[in-house]
């Protein structure tokens, strides 16, 4: 697998800020371009190894078309697309060792299917059965948060309480250029840097916060920011899947040989509506879009794939065949769900004994029982 | 998180004049005039602008009033009402939008220690004539920090104005009068009844002042006191009830903060009996503020203890869940039976 | 702002036994003694490393723990509260120190939205074991934002616990139960009672469990709750009221959320009469919620309706006028009076 | 007076951030150094302007003298010294203009003292007789926030609204360097680079926040992290009241023109306690005291007049005068301040009428008519 990396990062080395660019090894043509200090961070990634990172965006967009479709046939709720982010989040989620901690926000369903979090339970939260579905422990991944940039702090904290057990994995957090604005994750930044956290940053730029550009957010790249925390900053393109791999390896290498935190800013873009309930034709051209599917995340790879000549009928069967079993899985475990049980509403509010909210269960009991036997 | 599509249009508002309009829309149409009054007056807030709000609230207010009136902000609630501070003390009238309830605690430190003090701290040489816009309360099955009630965090801070509306002419009114106020004003939208029609007056010659309850149905059995949301579902309790022979007395509170006690208080001198409801956690919410002060007020006149049907002590549950946290029509109703003493839910209860 | 020098020091504690300690020393005690007994257990907050906290509470603690578990932080509230999360999900049982309650506020998101919510969010996999330290209310003489008492908003908060001691023995012991909690805690520490002396015992053989209020003293005529800062204003209206021939009930509350209705219906049932006081303002505050429950549950043994005496519904006032704010003896008495219809200061008033 | 810029500021000349150092026109052994950048921008303070800006610096300590006294004799409760920032505060505050608009923080009198605020209002607080002094709109200057970073918000709120009315005054906003941890800080420097607001962002680099350093505040220069935002900013000598006056100038120069924000962090040191209860001698050493005693920003003054040989004993006198009048002032004002109403107490919370508040007032009212008569 991909976990291990080959070798140390530098400081230099995160140093790849350019003004205007990012650093980028497979462009949207689909042409590798040769990068001294990103190429050895990917040395290890064979074709093959490409083949699965490209499976992994392909079921994970399957995963995504099919919830979208899910919500407009009425079994969810909403549903909040990551479509054309999945170089991004299937880059970097691979890049992590198991005991790497990952502290998402609500878009990151492919870095979850990176982490076998069982596919209904990528759902269950937007069909309104719970506020948050897997045990993180379990997955060493938290359950999403809402609120925006408040898991940038938890991130913080968990990253601070690693080293303090001795241990050398990391915490990544993503979130979105919308977050950058909120006070938490600029103090989440400075703690950061204060306690040499070992912690990711990573933001995935993807030009808009429900109908704001990131320009409303930023007036210079976002990634421009963490190094006057005292935090080094890669500006990478989110939609090429080994660049994003190469820099979160470069990254996770500096928090778990105690570097401390770097930034990531993954270029990338929401092909998407913000979620199922949203209408991006208010704000949006659809010139910009057609602009952002011409650098798609997948495509790239198959071309890269074509001019290498390694697109077999046996690689787009195996692909497909995985993502129709995993579609066919993620429907049936959707549609399957156990409605939760009514008296749960009481559980789990806090763990010692509450009595005032006991004596509420308690009449509430009594109460549903006054229409037991009705209809 | 949400961005939610209004319902059909209704009949679009008129310059003058009686129209038909949802709760939603009336708003827009007091923002609308608030801003034609007063140029003074700005909005600010996420997603307001292009996008008209993920209610469409604002919809159509930066294509009139451009974007230096109409201000999409950086996704940052403490900023937006900050920068509402200094917008307020340059002499400006900010009306800022707060996406949803669960997304205004980021902004709790500018509204507390802030908006709802500078007048005190200044002994009166500062105006915060704020209002601060909050979609709120539950039903609309959304996920997590998209139902919340949080009316009674900013109702115990001294300093604030909080007002509910239940329905389109009060929304329209009531904005209007909370932009027109030299005080800062939390203005609580009932967001499951955006889509509710109604008969707005866009003209009306007089209108109740912004500190009192509203009688909405008088009667003579028990008083029932609701405000935003739970005001609809309250009617439906009272029709109910006079199928059953008990006639309730509909209290629409519509100002949480001051609460109008007067109001309350000769209804229940009148009726003797007090129920009161809100979606809100019942510890700490503003039934038991009633309950208190009401019997404080009229304890000769209680024949019963006062009821609250409220949302429980625990966070929003999923939406799967809420209709067995947000009180409804037989909730209603058995807490009129309790205070009336008929036979109900908690008869053979033991505390 | 204000940096408060510890009176001389009392006896320091020591490993076991009973000492005299200030209710500051107590709570550096409970602090200690949680941190030697488990690793886990970690402070952090602004100043209270070197420095030892403004109000000296955790003076010696990083001395004799290291700096890796007496953390200062950076400035920054929502910071504290948001990395307290982070190291209770990996293990820690982070005791977060507020410099002052009026500084709460910029970390009431992290707290009302994760801190509170998570274990519910979660559905109980991941646990909030973490304990959040809040020195408040008023009566020290210092500036703005020194002196609020904002525990309602939290006791409004499902998933919060929220406690307040009144002496040594309480601060010590209930201190060191709200670390060992896998809940959390919101733990008010009442400020201007940090340099009253007591008798501690630092190996108690049973102690009061946390959610249980305390009768204070026993009486027949009146029931008076209080916590925090005013249990010893209470106890001086107890004895004076003695004088007068009144035999009041004194209730220390301890528990905020949950409330303890068991132990003040108890004694309402026998007196018939209750008085509640806080020096939170009183609309919204935690006496209405008392009165209301009470009422509810004591409908037909109560004689008079409950009274409470609070601070009013302003901002805390500049310290020239805090005793005009601040519930004191001859306001708790004039209570304790109209409650028992005997002539008070309301005897003549027109509602 | 010292109110009118010389030049127009250009962005090159906010680049004035150096990774080490800062910029200096007078150093600490009241040296001049030449500052091409720089010197335009004072080229008009004459020597005698320039004993002006002394003599307010020796006013301004001796103010912070006697309250400190005051405190100790119990008639204050609190004060928050400023000794040390002498140069930041009057240099600064003598670049404004009459109309632009001060955001102070609790530390600011030295400020006020040049805004002409009465001098008892500067102890009004501290004595407890109110939670602010004087009417804003007076005096051009908020009165002081003490929730920390706070204030930063309302200056761009101010500054958009400055602009939003034609007008082309600029907004300063004083704040600490703990200050610069608080989300509010950080957020005010995306809102006022989105909104391109006409806001200064003075920091006082005090090197402490209560008893913490600034390392553990900021792992770099403060100054480097507004450039991220899109905020040129000045690190400047905050001792030297000539370097700081330039500074000001420059970015109230492009505030002034529509060039939007600067950051200036004046690096200058807080030589008291931070309020008169604290003890710093529990978090910082003699050494470090004593380094920054040589480098305080009113000897070396007197070392730059004696050099120049202008240092006479009338300007000695001069200055003594006023700093005298001003003190016996300064304390009889204090000293005679009139207790505040006790029914004030219910002033001020709102405009519109609040019955609740009026039955509580009513009854107190009637509470303590109780009490008339006795004793
Ligand atoms: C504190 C808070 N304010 C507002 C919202 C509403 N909201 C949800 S997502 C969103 C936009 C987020 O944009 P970004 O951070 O770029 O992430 P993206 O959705 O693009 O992945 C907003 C405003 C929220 N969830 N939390
Ligand atoms: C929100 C908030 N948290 C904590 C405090 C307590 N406090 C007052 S001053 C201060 C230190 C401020 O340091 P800095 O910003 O450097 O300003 P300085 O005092 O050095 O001028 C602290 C922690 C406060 N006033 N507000
Ligand atoms: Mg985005
Ligand atoms: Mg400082």
């Amino acid at each position: 697998m991909l976990r291990t990396t080959v070798s140390n990062s530098s400081d230099s080395e995160v140093d790849l800020l350019d003004d205007r660019e990012y650093v980028q090894l497979i462009d949207a043509e689909g042409k590798r371009h040769a990068n001294p200090t990103l190429d050895r961070w990917i040395a290890d990634v064979s074709d093959e190894q490409l083949s699965d990172l490209y499976e992994d965006m392909v079921v994970v967009r399957r995963i995504d078309v099919e919830a979208t479709a899910l919500q407009r046939q009425g079994e969810l709720g909403l549903w909040p697309p990551l479509l054309g982010q999945e170089a991004a989040q299937i880059g970097s989620a691979r890049a992590l060792r198991d005991d790497d901690f990952i502290m998402p926000s609500y878009r990151e369903n492919g870095v979850a299917y990176c982490r076998n979090v069982p596919l209904d339970d990528l759902v269950r939260v937007w069909r309104g059965h719970a506020h948050g579905s897997w045990d993180p422990t379990e997955y060493r991944m938290a359950i999403p948060a809402v609120i925006i940039g408040a898991q940038t702090l938890h991130a913080v904290g968990y990253g601070v309480g690693v080293r303090m057990d001795g241990a050398d994995s990391a915490v990544i957090t993503y979130f979105g250029d919308g977050a950058t604005s909120q006070g938490d994750t600029n103090e989440a930044m400075i703690f950061a840097a204060t306690y040499n956290a070992p912690v990711v940053f990573f933001c995935q730029n993807n030009h808009w916060a429900i109908s704001e550009p990131v320009r409303l957010q930023a007036a210079k790249h976002i990634s421009e920011r963490a190094p006057g925390y005292g935090i080094p900053s890669i500006r990478v393109d989110g939609n090429d899947v080994l660049a994003v791999m190469a820099a979160t390896r470069i990254a996770l290498d500096r928090a778990h040989r105690g570097g401390g935190p770097t930034f990531i800013e993954a270029v990338t873009y929401r092909m998407g509506p913000h979620t199922t309930s949203d209408d991006p034709t208010r704000y949006r051209s659809a010139e910009e879009l057609a602009e952002w599917k011409a650098k798609d995340p997948i495509t790239r790879l198959e071309k890269y794939f074509e001019d290498k000549g390694i697109f077999t009928d046996e690689l787009k069967a195996r692909v497909k065949a995985k993502a129709d079993s995993v579609a066919a899985e993620f429907r049936a475990g959707c549609k399957g769900m156990a409605e939760p049980e009514t008296m749960s509403v009481f559980d789990y509010v806090q763990i010692d004994a509450n009595p005032v909210l006991e004596r509420q269960r308690a009449q509430y009991a009594a109460y549903l029982a006054n229409f037991e036997g009705e209809e | 998180m949400m961005t939610t599509t209004t319902a059909t249009a209704a009949t679009s508002p008129t310059a003058t004049g009686t129209s038909t309009l949802t709760l939603a829309k009336s708003i827009t149409a007091g923002l609308r005039r608030s801003m034609r009054d007063d140029d003074k007056v700005i909005l600010l807030g996420e997603d307001i602008g292009k996008l008209g709000g993920v209610f469409r609230v604002t919809d159509g207010l930066q294509a009139e009033f451009g974007t230096g009136r109409v201000i999409d902000t950086p996704l940052a609630e403490s900023g937006i009402i900050g920068m509402s501070v200094g917008l307020a003390m340059r002499g400006y009238r900010p009306v800022a939008e707060i996406q949803f309830d669960g997304f205004i605690y980021p902004g709790f430190d500018q509204i507390v220690a802030q908006v709802a003090k500078l007048h005190y701290r200044s002994r009166g040489t500062v105006r915060m004539p704020i209002t601060i816009r909050v979609p709120f309360g539950g039903g609309i099955g959304s996920v997590e920090h998209h139902s919340e009630s949080p009316e009674a965090y900013f109702a115990h801070t001294a300093g604030l104005r909080v007002i509910s509306c239940s329905n389109p002419q009060d929304a329209y009114d009531m904005l209007r009068e909370a932009i027109a106020s030299d005080d800062p004003v939390m203005f609580f939208e009932p967001k499951r009844r955006y889509w509710s029609k109604g008969e707005v007056n866009l003209e009306p010659e007089e209108t109740l002042p912004l500190s009192r309850a509203r009688v909405v149905s008088p009667g003579s059995d028990v008083t029932l006191v609701a405000y935003g949301p739970l005001v609809a579902t309250a009617k439906n309790a009272v029709e109910a009830a006079e199928d059953d022979g008990i006639s309730i007395e509909l209290i629409d509170l519509r100002s949480l903060a001051p609460i109008d006690f007067d109001t309350v208080a000769a209804s229940v001198r009148k009726t003797g009996r007090l129920v009161i409801t809100h979606e809100a956690a019942q510890s700490g919410g503003i039934g038991g503020e009633i309950a208190a002060s009401i019997t404080e007020r009229c304890f000769n006149w209680l024949e019963a203890p006062p009821a609250r049907v409220t949302g429980f002590d625990t966070p929003y549950p999923p939406a799967a869940l809420e209709e067995h946290f947000l009180p409804d029509l037989d909730r209603l109703l058995d807490a009129v039976d309790r205070v009336l003493g008929r036979p109900n839910s908690l008869s053979d209860w033991e505390d």
